[in-house]
């Protein structure tokens, strides 16, 4: 795990798989703060607080990201404090527009069309700002209609948290996968931390269910409660005392270093970190009813 | 029956907006309450999408957000963005974008991404889908409260397009239809055929005109004949209540 | 069923969900014979029973697909005829410049570009042929780099034979999906034939197995073995002796009158074609091994 | 042991080309035969995928085809062409594309598509997957019989590139790295370096080099010294005659 984690160098591109408050690599943000890494680009669909706390440990360069949530909880204070205090170069993009120049990436084609953005303050701020070489209006060539032309984004490594996988990396997701398939996929290494694995009969058994087919994947990381304290469908909720705490902290500027240092500079790995989060009693709690999933 | 709340109103003027059959991708919160109301009444197949790859969604618990998993229980597909958006939404299939919105403007422009209060720039939470929704989807709603700087002239930040410095969508380049509605907690407004300016649709039940006009920063259009907004029928207030949202974490808000 | 079938207009452009030996909507041909359609357009990855049926009945006056194969029984004969005597419009295109095409058109952008075709007689047959107006060299507006820009392919009608679906036409694919994801949302119609029907509830037991949607399609029609004589994987294998018994008939332009005189005009639905290819004793000698899948 | 036939030199020859690790697209027959015959001995971890969206499948009956439901057993994947040819081949991901082929000529160059016998134009299956492999894998292998008419000085039909003209695959404006091997039932044949025109690797033993000559239709160059094509060994034949092909579905057959 840390091994893996040391694999990414300095001023990566690394895109996250998490969802505001869902599936976030909680894992390999933390182990990427003990290393503290630097001049990270991160890209992301909706960040979360995975990302937040990287932009909050000081590791990030430069944000790539659709928007940014922690749902009911509240914003994402670091991130928004950073473009604030402008401590970070900032593209702010659209669901849609990642997911799509995701899907260019992992389809291999170096540009793709959209008909979002255009004629708004997000395509004029990207239009001068970092992202200013990933955007371009063009025609259809046998429509004429105009589109945004779209770079690829194909990311140096992506780190997905999934259920299921097994040892040869085959992955399923259950629930929603917002640009998981798409991320996972344009990236150039992918990394997954799996809740559970499974022998390769079960993959097996239901083939249709592998998202991400194992040979795309470098490393399997297998990680109980790895995206703690966001939720994982079908395994647990999310720790809404844990985010409340983790607002409470990242809010103010100067008391987000206690968060990082009490919950993960402060211990050595994931287990550690589960330990001072509660526990397993804590935990036991959070675990999912297998009807319901959450 | 307890006395009938501002966001109650709302709530049921946006399910009366939404027809049935309908494909409508929903933000969450009053927007996702409202098309539950439209499914529980006069819309039963209506189809609704939430942009993290969910259909047809019947919730049991009241979810915090988009990403809790309350939202997606009981749905009959899970797939992603690529299908939600790209394969319904930008493929120009989805009735009705609804969303809400920290500020509009006169030509239903949206900003979801910065305030300025006093000189100093605050940044929220960006699009996500909310451009592409805007951009795409054959018409908005958007669900607010009614504050005058929250309906300034133009928005401090246009992110998600309505019809832009008043041109015709079409004009500009975009697909989706545009802004249809704007429904707040005092009135319901349009945008004019013709100038694509905010116009006056509707007051709820005890809302004054003057009261509408000195909470909207922009010059709003009022028709000569102002109707009243139809209230929630005893049976909308009783889904609503014991159904929909039975602990209020919605309607129990000023949005 | 046949009152769906009724809704195809003569001249419309239908996408079949087949591969070669598999999941032909044979159910949809049939009838689409039995109503002696005239001047079909039809596309499909690669055709097999299904095209070579209508194209050996003589409904087709364009056809437009990627290849075509009965597998090891034999070629497309009818299909292959009509190309030697030029008696149709042919444009013949590859796996995945179709799926780009229909991927395309599924996410509403008017062409997509893709390294294929590029330096081949394909390409070259597509520029002076009736697909001369969907193929055209472009550059990307960021790399420079050639592509071969495809326009988006829409059918007017995409069927496509599924192995599950509910009532509200949720559908469930087992096995290799090829194209059918992409062919079946790029259609403005889209028509369904399902193996077995299952309540709602099952589907939302699992809805990540939900390839369709239900919103997107307009019919759904129950016929089991509505893919005999080709396989389903899951539900039963290809009926060899039939599809020998084609191929015999299908090789001579004189002969394929009688297969489709004997098994289609003769026959007023679906159960009697069943019943006159061997009725359910054959039938009973197909199904699926269960944990085979064939 | 019996006779060793020529398809199993065919088939050892192809899997001695591949390499553990990689990806693999491969046709239906003799490619998936010797894809197999190498993944049960020095590549276990090389991916076979099937255009039709099938990853590391692992049959226990012989299928009759690429729709056979008995190619994709325990595969570990099942996917689509958008994945298998999208998100991996045209990503740039596949090292070996496999294939057979009607015709090839001196450049590689594929067809697929037709015959012209005695001026009669037939037509055959045409594409398929065929065009974008030979277009996109890193290198492609074709493994065919060895007869005159099918290894031409140029293709009746080109149905899938290699080096047209006899032009680098850059120049080309293709991103695959083009044809590296044909192998036949009398050789094993590569493309020079510098002018990508064919080349002999190797005679199978038993087989003299007018023999191939003679039936061979292109100039073929020939090195000073062409050795031998390696035999397949005692556990390979046992491999391909017990497990991978026990009812000699494909290596009975001339190919």
């Amino acid at each position: 795990m840390s091994e893996i984690v040391a694999t990414v160098p300095n001023g990566a591109h690394i895109a996250l798989g998490g969802f505001a408050i869902a599936r976030n690599v909680i894992t390999i943000v933390h182990e990427l703060i003990r290393q503290q890494k630097r001049d990270l680009v991160v890209s992301q669909g909706v960040a979360g607080l995975d990302t937040d706390l990287l932009v909050g440990a000081g590791l990030v360069a430069r944000l790539i990201i659709g928007g940014g949530s922690l749902d009911r909880f509240g914003p994402v204070h670091c991130i928004n404090r950073a473009r604030e205090t402008g401590s970070l170069l900032f593209e702010d993009w659209t669901s849609l527009s990642l997911c799509f120049r995701y899907l260019a990436g992992a389809l291999g084609l170096s540009f793709i069309p959209i008909k979002s953005l255009i004629a708004s303050e997000i395509l004029e701020r990207l239009e001068r700002g970092p992202g200013a070489g990933d955007v371009k209006p063009m025609q259809c060539p046998f429509t004429g209609e105009s589109y945004i032309a779209l770079s690829a984004l194909t990311p140096d490594v992506s780190f997905v948290h999934v259920q299921t996988a097994d040892a040869d990396g085959n992955c399923r997701i259950d629930g929603p996968r917002w640009e998981n398939e798409e991320q996972a996929k344009a990236a150039k290494r992918l990394i997954v931390v799996a809740e559970t694995i499974v022998p390769t009969e079960e993959i097996q058994r239901q083939p249709e269910r592998t998202i991400i087919p194992g040979h795309r994947v470098e490393a399997v990381i297998h990680q109980p409660f790895g995206a703690h304290p966001t939720a994982v469908f079908g395994c647990y909720d999310y720790d809404a005392a844990h985010l409340k705490l983790y607002v409470e902290h990242s809010k103010r500027a100067e008391r987000i270093g206690d968060y990082i240092g009490t919950y993960i500079r402060g211990t050595k790995d994931h287990r550690e970190y589960l330990e001072k989060s509660g526990g397993l009693a804590h935990l036991a709690a959070l675990k999912a009813d297998p009807v319901l999933g959450y | 029956m307890s006395e009938i709340r501002a966001t109650e109103i709302m709530v049921a003027a946006g399910a009366h907006e939404l027809k049935d059959q309908e494909t409508v991708v929903v933000g969450i919160g009053l927007p996702q309450i409202a098309c539950f109301l439209a499914k529980a009444t006069h819309a039963p197949s209506l189809t609704p999408l939430l942009e993290i790859g969910v259909a047809n969604m019947r919730p049991k618990d009241t979810p915090v957000g988009l990403a809790d998993s309350r939202i997606f229980y009981r749905a009959t597909c899970w797939s992603g963005f690529l299908d939600v958006m790209g394969m319904n939404l930008h493929r120009g299939l989805v009735d009705t974008g609804f969303l809400g919105a920290l500020e509009v403007d006169r030509f239903g422009n949206i900003n979801t991404t910065l305030s300025r209060e006093g000189g100093r720039l605050r940044y929220f939470n960006g699009s996500a889908g909310g451009n592409d929704v805007a951009s795409l989807a054959k018409r908005v709603i958007v669900i607010m409260r009614h504050e005058k700087r929250k309906l300034p002239v133009a928005v401090s930040h246009l992110t998600s397009p309505g019809f832009v410095g008043g041109r015709p969508r079409a004009e500009l380049g975009l697909r989706g239809g545009g802004p249809h509605r704007i429904i707040t907690d005092k009135a319901v407004m349009g945008f004019d055929k013709e100038n694509h300016s905010a116009t006056l649709v509707s007051l709820h039940p005890g809302v004054d005109l003057e009261d509408v006009l000195a909470n909207t920063g922009f010059p709003l259009q009022v028709p000569d004949v102002v109707p009243l907004t139809p209230l929630p029928t005893a049976e909308e207030l009783r889904l609503l209540r014991d159904e929909i949202d039975p602990k209020s974490v919605y309607l129990g808000q000023a949005h």
